[in-house]
């Protein structure tokens, strides 16, 4: 097991280390004089070239990118070009938003999403299975800011729920509830069908198998072999299933959060993005990316301790 | 990102002020909808959002009432100028002191317009501010400004959206050490900025608002959202659908408010194809304004006349100078003299935002008709304004915002050699005519110039002024003073209160 | 030599050719109502996309002022926008933008991920893994996330929308098929091909890609729908196709903000991504039955 | 006598598929008494499954019983409700399936897995350390805290027995529980399942198509065919007069210990066993009939006892019994080719495979050296994972070897496939053990077959289709069958095709890697008799491995005994059940069952796991489990190539002498030694 985590670790650095130049590469190529959008389009040269001499421009890419690498993993983030705001606390502080509004979301969706994936599984090609499935692959099939202005049309006004989930910074969870429910709906959305569809899948393929018969031969009440064998089993891949959601969930969230107007990171990224403010943005992927990994590490880990086939190798 | 449109001083009636004798009401919270700061800098700034920071955490040394149009005092208690118009001395008011502590000085003053003239900064105002010789200061609370040649519009520059008093050898622009009627509390980039009301304001029974929150928002719409929803209580800018769809709504109050800001069409007169003013005039006569205006501004605002001299300027604009009217099969002609009689085919490039791509659509469709056809170049407003590609390309829409004074848009857009003189325009003669506007100090000879000027730019100008925008707003009826200034980031925030 | 051992002969009928497996695949896939659905109104939208002109009453750009913001009427049966377009023509023209720009996107990504997966998967060693890890990092990042980079980098247009989706997609592809590379590659068949010295290339082509093929349409499938929705989200965003394009995304941005005057130039949109995205989804989700049942006959 | 335990009376089930219903089973009767051991044999798709399940009341979803009943005591399983049968299963009837890895919880400890079923038997806990020990596990405590997959094969299979066995049931449906299991694996399980049933006295249905674990464990056995019963009789009357022409069919489709290709072919049984919904309304074997006369074509026998204890569904019983007709098939000499001079094909020596594996470096051949000769068959047994494949694989390329040289025709061939020109590979081929995957399902046949004469014979392509033909023709095809896809063959067919796709290069060395192992016997039989006889004809040198070493011992002239990545023994193979013997050898042979309930064997049984090939044993490999242990010299040396006269090989440390003293022969037949 130790072994295990090791090899995941260093996997995981290897990944993160290729990733953080792709971004790299991928920010240094923004269209742009970058000086240019700090100091806006009001500057002479003078102070452009100040500027440019100042963010360290003038260096080979090579020597940017170790330069930056190294302050970003020694904490120093620097300042955002467009605000000028430190990076680190800003950053933090939406990601901290974000994981809110994730969080509230899996914890709501995930357990309904495996209750409707195991009854539709049960049930397979029964009425309810149809419906769940039918009606999971219907809401797979709406891109969030649709489900999110359809929400806000249908329920914001009518419910007096905030259309608007601007929260303060300083707001307490319950002060932030009322404006966390509609986004949070609507990535429950997103959430629900996708992990109800792999979750009824994996308990499908479970009850294929043939332990579920010896199980059932040995004469245990049927209530018995789903929770006891069945679930168990189904529950490894799901946990690889809901840590792969979060994934699903970052992504989902750049929208919701700009429907909503979230002050969460994926807001923050589009603004980093139309303002060309690269330390910004380079942040804010890194951190996204890392959450990410962070999250497939942990499911993988997760898995790996509950499955004792990796758990304790044969 | 910085846009021509945000730019640059801008005036309209001041809101009242609160009546003598009348108790000060003060409490509340205003919670306001906003674009999002970039810079914070009172030298930087440009957009509406900084501006009405700025305008509410600093104070100008002169203001220009919303009404009248006329300069106000607002640091300076009043003002002596010479006979020759190239003096001017300023005293301040009492009793204005920094958020820190400290009082406003005229040593204050001087740093301040010293470092806005520095020719090293490079700062937007070094050009505005060229003819100032000497700013020093004549006692404590005195400041005399030199020019070197006569102005008639300098108090209007010293009104300048840039042109905030900051204390004497501030560095760090983070302090939003100002002297203006709200102080800072904090600030969380991208999110909002939060204000109390500066106690110790000069102004007595100002502000009337205890806090001001002004919350960030990427989209007009949002911002909407949040004001239907009760989330904010103020917005400003927003696009005519969404200040249409407020009208009927209970405890909203929507007013707007015309202007003289423009979107405007223009090409390059320095090479192919606009070198041949035919072809210019071909673009006017194929382009329906009225269309225009009911689709792209659903008929809010008015129809322009290819000049920048609009209407607001009432002793300026001259209403006998009329664009041409619709005439696509002379505009085919006109075309075909020009050599292109199977049409011509261009790149229209255009920003994002406002309701430039919906003009950019209108246009398209409207002069396919008479063989002009485009090409649409949508692009995010950084990028089309940061790269200086505007400059650049052949046909472009450019918005321009609201100004006190017409002479603004003549110097830096169409003046041989002006600072954005984005269609390269270079008329002797029209050259000529803006130096007599901008140098007289005699009202008519004035007037006459300007009007001169619309003829001109009528005839042969290198721009399509299809309208005039108006701005909106729209604030909780639970509030009462807002004065919706005609560039939004100029209004008064010190001058709402809670009913 | 008549020995012991004639052939066990079995009365099975002569092989069918590949239409008679086409059609009985296709029965397959319409025998349920949900699949059969899915894939008519994925035909139907692709019939739009390649005919629309013939059916739009008016132009994208076609500017009626008179009828601005009109509803849904016998004359504009999805009503008027603001700026006086018909949405009924506009959400026709703007299937096939999607269609080109998620058809395209989905079809290069495919062409190119399968490439590399074939590749990788059965060379092996260095390339593989080189490639694999590189396309980890990419996958490490989020879909969206990436095409945001991606977008800010290249600037919204037409191009980098298809140039996003080709390059967000290229690893997914190039892993499916490599998962199914690397478990039929150890197949005795591929290896019997080997120590009949056969090429690389006919091993790749001939006898591995058509077991790769099921696995590819559904994969296909679902990424076209992902595309869709991919490009309609970035134009949604105001980052992915620019106005004025009858781009559904975009179309749906745009109309946000007057939702309140004229509700219809949103809803008709917003339903046809919908209706689009989970027609082929449904589609996929057949397709995946019909190879699966394929496979176990 | 007592009623009996299970009756199943006029059994029909079927199974519903799209929209078809397809009869499974056809009026089956079959009674089991208490104690009893009742085997059930036939082919594969025969039914057995379905009957072991149906006895259960436990279907697939899709399958129903259709009419009859299942009295298991007073009561008819058929009509129980789900409740009450529920309370049946485990306590009443027990289950043991086919593939024990799968068959067990694999995220729950053994010990626990047996616990629950304890539990719900009302029984003491406590006593799962008892029920391990009667399973003979050695260290119970340790055993019952493991995963599944930490277990072995055999191991998994202990503990399924053993939770079946918990609930003190009457009857234990047992479906093929030692088919997945290596030979010595499944010696143990038997002895295992004996002694459970004379201490329980537990009746069992035992499933399997194997005949030699029929005739040595069962009292009775039952025949199946196509869904209906075709004979059903003690086992050794059944063994010693089969009166259905089917079983007399499976009996000569295996070989006996001893009987060669050369002296006494196989005869096997023609075709194949109808698809499900195929049946004819008349005698079902008829198409495959020898003996099929005009009323087998006409009309269904009806189920007759010859004798009261035995029944049989055959017209021509009477005759049969008679000894009028003879059930077996006519099978002509295999041609009688002159023995041309043998000159050496292939030698390998020295060969090492090794795989590098996350813990370390697999050593799956340690040390071979093997010979071939043309027109001669080098036979390669052994037990599962003791590198048989790997070694065929390192001969024809596609495992490269760590060591050694191996010489084709006195040249030696380049390790690696790539580096192989034409000509070697056109004289090195192989026939795989999957027939499933040995032809590209999206290839037809025809394709395939012209591959290798296009590639390694230079054919134009638009010769190649005649020649198509001729390897059809071979491998006794038809010609259209080029036309065909795979998915439209059976086994039997694929293999026939892959062994043509072998022969088209003419090879000078076939390998076949248990080219058998996955087809039925009667299949079997067939495909081993095609390849005699393509190799006599071809004069074709073959090296061919089979975990059977009956099947080894029918086809080969050389065996070479393989353990742990090392040959343990070679010998000719008319020698190979004669004394002396290497002692794993020893323990091989006593091992299989021999289909032939009269024959006496010896038991030698294996004890411990075998050792990884990560840490192989030093000395002799396979000092850790051998019954003639000598002591230190076994750990600490190589022992040494010993030979004996009847021209054997045996590496081991024990002196020739001392080896025949304390051996007898294995198996001791009843009547004549060997036919
Ligand atoms: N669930 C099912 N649905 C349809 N047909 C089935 C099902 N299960 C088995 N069959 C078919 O019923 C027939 C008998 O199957 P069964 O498994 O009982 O045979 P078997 O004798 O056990 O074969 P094997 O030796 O391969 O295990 C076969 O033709 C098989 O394909
Ligand atoms: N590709 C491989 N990678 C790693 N280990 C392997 C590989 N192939 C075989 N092995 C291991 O090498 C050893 C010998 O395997 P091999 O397949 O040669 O044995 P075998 O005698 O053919 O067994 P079987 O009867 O099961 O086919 C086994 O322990 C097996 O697990
Ligand atoms: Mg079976
Ligand atoms: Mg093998």
């Amino acid at each position: 097991m130790t072994a295990y985590i090791l090899r995941r670790l260093a996997f995981l650095g290897l990944t993160m280390l290729l990733t953080s130049l792709l971004i790299f590469v991928i920010t240094q190529l923004l269209p742009g004089d970058v000086c240019r959008v700090i100091l806006g389009r009001e500057v002479g040269e003078n102070a452009l070239e100040a500027c440019r001499l100042d963010l360290g421009l003038d260096q080979p890419a090579p020597v940017r990118y170790f330069t930056w690498l190294g302050d970003f993993l020694t904490g120093n983030w620097g300042n955002s070009y467009s605000t000028d705001a430190e990076i680190r606390p800003l950053v933090m502080e939406r990601l901290g938003n974000s994981l809110m509004l994730a969080g509230f979301t899996m914890l709501v969706g995930v357990p309904i999403a495996i209750g409707l994936g195991v009854i539709a599984a049960l049930n397979e090609g029964k009425a309810i299975d149809n419906g769940i499935s039918l009606g999971a692959l219907a809401v797979v099939g709406l891109p969030e800011f649709v489900t999110g202005i359809l929400l806000i049309e249908i329920l914001a006004f009518r419910l007096g729920l905030p259309a608007n989930s601007s929260i303060r910074e300083t707001a307490t969870f319950a002060e932030a509830f009322p404006s966390l429910i509609l986004p949070a709906l609507t990535a429950t959305f997103v959430l629900l069908a996708y992990v109800a569809r792999l979750t009824r899948a994996g308990v499908i393929e479970e009850l294929k198998q043939a332990y579920v018969r010896t199980a059932e031969l040995k004469g245990l009440p049927r209530r018995t072999v789903i929770w006891r064998h069945v679930l168990r089993n189904a529950m490894l891949p799901t946990i690889t299933v809901v840590a792969i959601s979060f994934g699903w969930l970052i992504s989902g969230l750049v929208v919701i959060e700009n429907v909503f107007n979230y002050p969460g990171l994926g807001r923050l990224m589009v603004f980093a993005i139309s303002r060309r403010d690269l330390p910004l943005l380079q942040a804010i992927s890194l951190i996204t990316v890392l959450g990410f990994a962070l999250a497939n590490l942990v499911a993988d880990l997760l898995y790996a301790a509950l499955n004792p086939r990796i758990r304790i190798g044969s | 990102g910085p846009s021509p449109e945000a730019t640059g001083p801008a005036g309209e009636p001041e809101a009242t002020q609160a009546e003598p004798g009348e108790e000060r009401q003060t409490g509340g919270t205003l919670r306001v909808a906003f674009q999002s700061l970039v810079q914070t800098d009172p030298a930087l700034i440009s957009s509406d959002a900084e501006v009405l920071v700025a305008n509410a955490v600093y104070d100008y040394l002169v203001d220009v009432d919303p009404v009248t149009n006329e300069p106000t005092p607002r640091l300076a208690a009043g003002w002596d100028i010479s006979d020759d118009g190239t003096s001017y001395l300023f005293s301040l008011v009492e009793g204005a002191t920094f958020h820190d502590g400290s009082p406003v000085t005229a040593a204050d003053v001087v740093w301040t317009f010293d470092r806005l003239r520095n020719p090293d900064s490079g700062y937007a105002t070094v050009s505005l501010y060229e003819n100032i010789v000497s700013v020093e200061a004549a006692s404590e609370n005195e400041v005399n400004f030199t020019l070197s040649s006569p102005n008639p519009f300098f108090l209007y520059d010293l009104s300048d959206n840039h042109a905030l008093i900051i204390k004497d050898g501030t560095t760090d622009a983070s302090d939003f050490n100002g002297s203006g009627p709200f102080v800072v509390e904090t600030y969380s980039p991208e999110d909002r900025i939060v204000l109390v009301a500066n106690e110790n304001y000069f102004v007595e029974g100002q502000p009337a608002l205890d806090h001001v929150e002004i919350i960030f928002f990427a989209e007009e719409g949002a911002m909407v959202d949040a004001l239907r929803g009760g989330q904010v209580d103020l917005v400003m800018r927003m696009s005519t659908p969404l200040f249409e769809s407020l009208q009927d709504v209970e405890g909203i109050e929507t007013t707007f408010a015309s202007t003289n800001g423009f979107d405007l069409i223009r090409l390059r007169s320095d090479r192919e194809p606009g070198n041949d003013p035919r072809i210019i005039q071909a673009m006017k006569l194929a382009t329906d304004r009225e269309a225009i205006l009911e689709l792209v501004q659903q008929g809010y605002g008015s129809v322009g006349n290819d000049s920048p001299i609009g209407p607001l300027y009432t002793n300026y604009h001259d209403p006998a100078v009329q664009p041409p009217a619709r005439d696509v099969e002379a505009a085919r002609a006109l075309l075909a003299e020009a050599g292109y009689p199977d049409g011509i085919d261009l790149t229209l490039h255009t920003p994002n935002t406002g309701g430039r791509p919906d003009l950019a659509a209108v246009l398209q469709s409207q002069w396919a008709e008479a063989g002009i056809n485009l090409e649409l170049s949508v692009e995010p407003e950084e990028v089309y304004y940061g790269d200086d590609g505007w400059l650049e390309v052949d046909l472009g829409i450019t918005g321009w915002g609201s100004r006190p004074y017409p002479q603004f848009y003549l110097d830096t857009m169409l003046v041989t050699g002006a600072v954005w003189n984005e269609s390269h325009f270079s008329d002797q003669e029209f050259d000529a005519l803006a130096a007599t506007a901008g140098g007289s100090l005699d009202e008519a000879e004035r007037a006459d110039a300007y009007a001169q000027i619309q003829a001109l730019l009528a005839d042969r100008g290198p721009v399509i002024i299809p309208y005039y925008f108006p701005v909106f707003g729209a604030i909780s009826d639970l509030f009462t003073g807002f004065q919706l200034e005609a560039f939004p980031g100029r209004t008064d925030l010190h001058t709402i209160r809670l009913k | 030599m008549a020995s012991a051992a004639t052939a066990d002969v079995t009365k099975q009928s002569a092989a069918p050719g590949w239409g008679q497996r086409f059609f009985s695949l296709a029965r397959t896939l319409l025998r349920r109502p949900s699949h059969a659905l899915g894939t008519l109104i994925s035909l139907l939208f692709l019939v739009i996309a390649i005919i629309g002109p013939l059916l739009a009453p008016y132009g994208a750009n076609e500017q009626i002022v008179a009828d601005a913001r009109d509803g849904p009427s016998a004359a504009h049966w999805f009503g008027v926008d603001t700026l006086g377009r018909d949405v009924y023509s506009r959400v026709l023209l703007g299937t096939r933008d999607i269609f080109t720009l998620a058809g395209i996107g989905t079809l290069l990504a495919v062409l190119i991920g399968t490439s590399l997966g074939l590749l990788s998967g059965y060379r092996g060693g260095w390339f593989d893994e080189l490639l694999m890890r590189f396309f980890d990092s990419v996958l490490a990042l989020p879909a969206l996330l990436l095409a945001l980079l991606l977008l800010g980098t290249l600037g919204p247009s037409r191009q980098s929308v298809l140039f996003v989706i080709v390059i967000v997609y290229i690893p997914i592809v190039a892993r499916v098929v490599r998962s199914v590379v690397l478990s039929v590659k150890t197949r005795s068949y591929i290896e019997a091909a080997r120590v009949q010295g056969e090429s690389s290339a006919r091993i790749l082509f001939r006898e591995i890609l058509p077991a790769v093929l099921p696995a590819l349409a559904v994969e296909a499938a679902l990424r076209f729908s992902y595309a869709i929705f991919l490009a309609s989200s970035l134009g949604f965003l105001g980052v992915g196709v620019q106005p004025p394009s009858p781009e559904w995304g975009l179309m749906v941005n745009e109309a946000r903000d007057a939702v309140s005057q004229t509700p219809w130039a949103l809803y008709f949109p917003a339903a046809a991504i919908s209706l689009l995205v989970i027609s082929v989804n449904l589609l996929a989700d057949g397709l995946k039955h019909v190879f699966q049942m394929d496979g176990e006959r | 006598m007592a009623s009996p335990l299970l009756q199943l009376q006029q059994l029909a089930v079927s199974y519903k598929v799209g929209r078809r219903t397809l009869d499974a089973l056809r009026d089956v009767d079959l009674s089991i008494d208490a104690g009893q051991t009742y085997g059930l044999v036939g082919e594969s798709g025969s039914g057995k499954s379905t009957l072991a399940l149906a006895a259960m009341r436990y279907l697939p979803a899709n399958g129903f019983i259709r009419s009859g009943s299942i009295m298991f005591g007073d009561k008819d399983l058929a009509k129980l409700s789900p409740e009450e049968m529920r309370a049946r299963w485990g306590r009443q009837i027990g289950f043991v399936p086919q593939n024990p890895a799968t068959a067990l919880n694999p995220s729950v400890r053994v010990g626990d897995q047996i616990r629950e079923a304890l539990r719900l038997y009302s029984r003491d806990e406590s006593d799962v350390m008892e029920i391990l020990k009667q399973m003979r596990i050695a260290d119970p405590a340790r055993v019952a805290r493991q995963y599944p997959h930490q277990l072995s094969g055999g191991m998994q299979q202990r503990m399924l027995i053993s939770m079946a066995l918990s609930g003190n049931p009457h009857l234990l449906v047992l479906d093929e529980p030692t088919t997945a299991l290596d030979v010595t694996t499944e010696a143990a399980i038997l002895d295992l399942l004996r002694g459970a049933q004379q201490m329980l006295n537990t009746a069992m249905l035992y499933v399997t198509h194997n005949l030699g674990v029929v005739a040595t464990l069962t009292d009775r056995v039952a025949v199946l065919y196509a869904g209906e019963l075709a004979e059903d009789a003690p086992t050794k009357e059944l063994f010693r007069q089969p009166l259905h022409p089917y079983t007399r069919g499976l009996l000569d489709s295996v070989p006996r210990l001893g009987q060669r290709k050369d002296v006494n072919r196989l005869r096997g049984i023609v075709g194949q066993i109808p698809a499900l919904g195929e049946t004819i309304d008349a005698c079902v074997f008829a198409p495959r009939c020898p003996l099929a006369i005009e009323i087998c074509w006409q009309k269904r026998p009806t189920l007759d006892a010859p004798t009261p204890d035995r029944t049989v569904r055959c017209h021509r019983w009477p005759e049969i019994m008679a000894g009028d007709i003879s059930p077996s098939r006519a099978v002509e000499k295999s041609s009688q080719v002159t023995k041309q001079a043998a000159n050496q094909v292939l030698q390998v020596d020295g060969l090492q495979v090794a795989y590098k594996m996350p813990g370390g470096t697999l050593q799956a051949v340690r040390g071979v050296d093997v010979q071939a000769t043309s027109g001669r068959t080098l036979g390669v047994v052994g037990e599962s994972g003791s590198g048989k494949s790997s070694l065929a694989r390192a001969v024809i390329g596609l495992v490269e070897p760590s060591e050694g040289k191996i010489d084709l025709l006195g040249i030696q061939l380049p390790k690696r496939l790539t580096r192989r020109n034409r000509v070697v590979l056109s004289h090195l081929q192989m026939v795989f053990q999957n027939p499933e995957e040995a032809l590209n399902p999206h290839l037809t046949v025809g394709e395939s077959l012209s591959r290798p004469l296009i590639t390694l014979r230079g054919v134009k392509p638009a010769d190649a289709k005649a020649q198509v033909g001729e390897l059809l023709a071979a491998v006794r095809l038809p010609a259209d069958y080029a036309d065909r896809l795979p998915s439209q063959l059976s086994g039997g067919e694929k293999q026939r095709v892959a062994i043509a796709r072998a022969f088209a290069s003419q090879p000078e060395l076939l390998l076949a890697d248990e080219p058998v192992s996955a087809l039925d016997v009667s299949v079997q039989a067939a495909i081993l008799n095609l390849l005699a006889d393509l190799q006599i004809e071809h004069q074709t040198s073959m090296l061919f491995i089979a975990h059977d070493i009956a099947v080894v011992g029918y086809l080969a002239d050389e065996i070479a005994v393989m353990y742990l990545g090392q040959i343990m023994q070679t010998s000719p193979a008319e020698t190979i059940f004669d004394a002396p013997y290497h002692p794993y050898t020893e323990a091989l042979l006593s091992s299989v069952p021999p289909p032939d309930p009269f024959v006496k064997q010896e038991r030698i049984r294996l004890e411990g796991e075998l050792p990884s090939a990560v840490n192989p044993p030093n000395g002799c490999p396979f000092h850790t489990r051998c019954p003639r242990f000598l002591g230190d010299i076994c750990v600490e040396q190589k022992p040494p190539w010993r030979e004996t006269e009847d021209g054997k090989r045996i590496f081991c440390h024990i002196p020739l002498e001392d080896l025949l003293r304390d051996q007898t022969d294995v198996l001791q037949f009843e009547g004549a030694k060997k036919s």
